[in-house]
């Protein structure tokens, strides 16, 4: 029965998967890969992880929405009234796709596999508690600063606002002297607005 | 056998991930390549912690750490794509040959 | 035992959907809804057009079926219980921006990125004053959470949750200051395309998630089925429909300040606030 | 049948297309307990038109018209010896017989254009973004005034019987997200009585936009709104005008009872960089002849 459910659960997260890449709405396409986190929350949930499981369906239902958003926000023709397709090296990307997954799929049914399931009396989730905050709570904690320093960069990055003004025009500091050279590196072809790039 | 089941749905999740991380020309297709590859990677965890390990904490808290790998990932991600689209308006790998300045 | 919860979950569901319309005074209207055509936008996005309502419903369910009846009697009784009814909301927000999503139009579109703009922020008090509760019980199940409430309630030991919650709540169930999805200065936002029984199935889903979010309200600070004489059932119907008695009237009451401003109060006052609150929560349990 | 029964018995939705100088009939009418102001036209089953409109507005009352979900009745009032409470009875006696009227639509339900591609892609442009597909303009990228992100820019007509602007204004609006970038008045609102500016109504008209719809209500009757946190709501600063403070001192006079003298200046200087609620919300501060003078500007200029 769970092998079973196990089995509906893999193949609906691989399908889902791969229509993230088929889809012409990119909202479809940022909530099909939700479909195929929430089907590996589950399996999680199946083989006795219920916080792993619930916390990846949790994690990735906000991780996904934000996802859609800027999705919206930078993809030309967000709800898919053209069809999309915006690939290069697709056959190469297709080769080594293919190869991956077989090479992984050969070694998982050549190599001979443990068997030593959970025990179904233990208490994962207390148990997971105790590993964060006993003997890996050196790398719990490196993985929460890992996050603080990203929320950080990720602030850093997006602000328009430089130190020496705004980012998209220049943002350059003022000279050593009054109206002199601004100090540092000099930009090559300047600050300011490049034209519109490009949207195959 | 669940554990079989597991892993090919991994190798597959990876390989389409792959795929996607490799043909995709739009930044934020790109990265749900990368997320696909490690839903995979997630999937494969829970597959050996719980069928493989006997329950071993160590294996969740892999799997705690691949979702902050995603977290971190998602946010530089999205903050990189927001810097690069401000300062050329371009969101497509091929509008980026070169990361000068 | 457990056809029994599901009943008891369902039935809380029905009843207190029509206990909440009737708070509102809109059962006849509801009812005249579903007289009415359903009208198609052009070019929609047809399947989460149809199954916004559906999976609000849905959600609102399964955000009930992790609520103690009684002592130790919960439909899904997971370890992790807390944790389930934190990804409804997360979902939540996912269906409420496809609501408006999916109809193709502009003002029901402006909607749903308001509602995420401030949905997702609202997300990190909700969260904080989650782990707060569990902090007593030292345990992220809900009957767990009940039973560390018999001495005192979390009401009276957190006194910053249940306002901060009932933030949330209204969140979650698009009313009055925090219904920034259904707005009246976007022709009532996500809902502005929808008529007929696809706009009353709404109002039925909103409905149903304020019985589901109060019921989790009454569990986490109010003791939940806890209570002397009468039955836990009893006491968490009782709890229940107070709590959405006054989340409903906050809903009318309380006036709806622009989306930035919102905004700027939710990461700038709240969010501290509930770091607070844990913080608090914390040293008590200690 | 106990259900249609039941539902004979609710508050009659109402959109009210308000012609020139029905403005405070209308909204006073809409206030009734046994009619309910819908704020879509999807949510109604009653077009009520008030006044007699002009021939510019005929085609835009049509859409509104089709726009009703089936069954819906068209009810007009034009003749002002008609009560109040007359026009209230025949809207409540059609309301409990709309299956019997229902009426057929007014304009073609055809789509502005044909859902047939010209490109490659099936798309109207160049490549895979822009043009208009299917003949339906997309948006394109555009100057940013807030943030300097070059995202997509969103124009649209909004008007003349929207329920959040005052009736009969016509607004050109380009959006970027939820801020508006421009704003031109493509027609002036319709001239209404000077009892429009009385205070009670406009407080209600910003009660509305705050989410208060029984305030409001109770504030058209001439009560005391009630609420909590009304003034604190509306931002500080907000849609300052010289002489005539911000849309909370506004609120404030309104609720104290007292007509805000306002001269607003031209709506596509006022409106620019504010947020759609933001912007409402100042539209709804601004009493409507203030309005009128501030939209007729551009044309005397």
């Amino acid at each position: 029965m769970t092998d079973l459910l196990v089995a509906l659960l893999a193949a609906f997260a691989v399908w889902t998967g791969w229509r993230v890449f088929r889809v012409d709405s990119m909202v479809r396409a940022s909530f099909s890969l939700m479909l195929s986190f929430v089907a590996v929350g589950g399996i999680g949930v199946l083989l006795s992880a219920p916080y792993i499981g619930i916390a990846t369906v949790f994690m990735m239902a906000v991780e996904m929405m934000v996802m859609a958003i800027f999705m919206v926000m930078f993809m030309m023709n967000p709800a898919g009234l053209n069809p999309m397709s915006m690939v290069h090296q697709h056959r190469i990307s297709i080769g080594a796709g293919l190869l991956a997954a077989l090479a992984l799929g050969a070694a998982v049914l050549l190599s001979p596999l443990p068997s030593n399931p959970v025990l179904s009396e233990a208490d994962v989730v207390a148990e997971l508690g105790h590993e964060l905050l006993g003997p890996s709570m050196l790398i719990f904690e490196t993985a929460g600063v890992a996050l603080l320093a990203t929320m950080l960069g990720a602030v850093i990055l997006s602000s328009r606002q430089g130190r020496f003004g705004n980012s998209d025009e220049g943002s350059r500091p003022p000279g050593l002297t009054p109206e002199g050279e601004p100090a540092g590196r000099k930009p090559e072809g300047g600050g300011g607005h490049h034209h519109h790039g490009g949207h195959g | 056998m669940t554990l079989s089941i597991v892993l090919l749905g991994a190798a597959a999740l990876i390989g389409i991930g792959l795929y996607g991380a490799l043909s995709q020309q739009s930044f934020v297709m790109l990265m749900m390549g990368l997320e696909l590859m490690l839903n995979g990677a997630l999937l494969a965890i829970i597959g050996f912690w719980s069928l493989a390990l006997g329950g071993m904490p160590e294996g969740q808290l892999l799997a705690i750490l691949v979702m902050a790998v995603m977290a971190i990932e998602m946010a530089i991600g999205f903050a990189l794509i927001v810097a690069v689209y401000r300062k050329r308006q371009a969101d497509m790998t091929e509008s980026i040959g070169t990361l000068k300045q | 035992m457990t056809a029994l919860l599901a009943l008891a979950v369902l039935g809380t569901l029905a009843l207190g959907a029509v206990f909440a319309v009737a708070m509102d005074g809109r059962i006849a209207q509801l009812a005249a809804g579903f007289a009415r055509q359903r009208i198609e936008t052009e070019a929609p996005d047809r399947l989460n057009r149809d199954l916004a309502a559906v999976w609000y419903l849905a959600l609102a369910a399964a955000g009930l079926s992790v609520v103690p009846f009684a002592p130790g009697l919960a439909l899904i009784d997971s370890p992790v219980g807390i944790v389930i009814w934190g990804t409804c909301e997360a979902l939540t927000i996912i269906t409420v921006f496809l609501h408006g999503w999916s109809s193709n139009a502009p003002f029901p579109l402006i909607g749903a990125y308001r509602y995420v703009a401030i949905g997702l922020p609202v997300m990190l008090p909700s969260m904080f004053v989650l782990i707060a509760a569990a902090l007593p019980a030292e345990s992220l199940s809900l009957p767990a959470i009940v039973e560390s409430q018999r001495g005192m309630w979390n009401v009276i030991r957190q006194p910053l949750g249940l306002p901060l919650f009932a933030i949330v709540v209204l969140t979650l169930t698009l009313r009055g200051p925090m219904d920034f999805a259904d707005a009246a200065d976007i022709a009532t936002g996500t809902s502005a395309e929808e008529s007929g029984a696809a706009r009353g199935l709404w109002e039925i889903a909103r409905a149903a998630m304020l019985v589901s979010a109060s019921a989790l309200a009454a569990t986490l600070f109010l003791g939940g089925p806890l209570g002397p004489v009468l039955p836990g059932p009893v006491w968490l119907w009782i709890k229940t429909a107070a709590l959405m008695a006054i989340f409903a009237w906050l809903g009318r009451r309380v006036a709806r300040t622009t989306p930035s401003r919102m905004l700027t109060i939710l990461w700038i006052v709240l969010l501290p606030l509930s770091f607070l609150h844990l913080a608090m929560a914390g040293v008590f349990a200690l | 049948m106990r259900l249609s029964r039941l539902a004979s018995r609710a508050p009659a939705p109402v959109f009210g297309a308000i012609g020139p100088g029905w403005q405070v009939a209308v909204e006073r009418l809409l206030a009734r307990s046994g009619l309910r102001r819908a704020l879509t036209p999807r949510d109604a089953g009653i077009l009520l038109v008030a006044g007699d409109m002009p021939g510019d507005a005929a085609e835009a009352l049509g859409r509104v018209h089709d726009q009703l979900p089936h069954p819906r009745a068209t009810l007009r009032w034009t003749v002002s010896h008609e009560t109040a409470d007359a026009v209230a009875d025949r809207i409540v006696a059609s309301w409990r017989d709309l299956g019997a009227i229902d009426e057929a639509d007014l304009l073609p339900d055809q789509p502005p254009n044909e859902w047939k591609g010209v490109g490659p892609h099936g798309q109207g442009g160049k490549g895979m973004m822009g043009g208009t597909p299917y003949g339906r303009p997309m948006a394109m990228t555009g100057e940013d005034i807030r943030d300097g992100l070059q995202l997509d820019r969103y124009t649209a007509r909004i008007g003349p019987f929207a329920p959040m602007l005052p009736p009969g204004l016509v607004l050109e609006v380009t959006l970027q997200g939820d801020v508006i970038v421009a704003a031109t008045v493509q027609h002036p609102p319709f001239a209404q009585p000077v009892d429009a500016d009385a205070p009670e109504l406009c407080a209600a008209r910003m009660l509305t936009i705050l989410g208060l719809d029984g305030p409001a209500r109770r504030a058209i009757h001439g009560r005391r709104p009630g609420g909590i946190w009304v003034r604190g709501a509306v931002p500080r600063g907000l849609g300052g005008i010289e002489g005539a403070g911000d849309a909370r001192d506004r609120l404030a006079a309104f609720l104290g009872g007292d007509r805000a003298a306002v001269t607003a200046p031209d709506l596509s200087e006022l409106l620019p960089g504010l947020e759609w609620s933001e912007a409402m919300l100042v539209m709804a501060s601004l009493p409507p002849s203030a309005i009128l003078r501030a939209a007729r500007l551009p044309e005397a200029a």
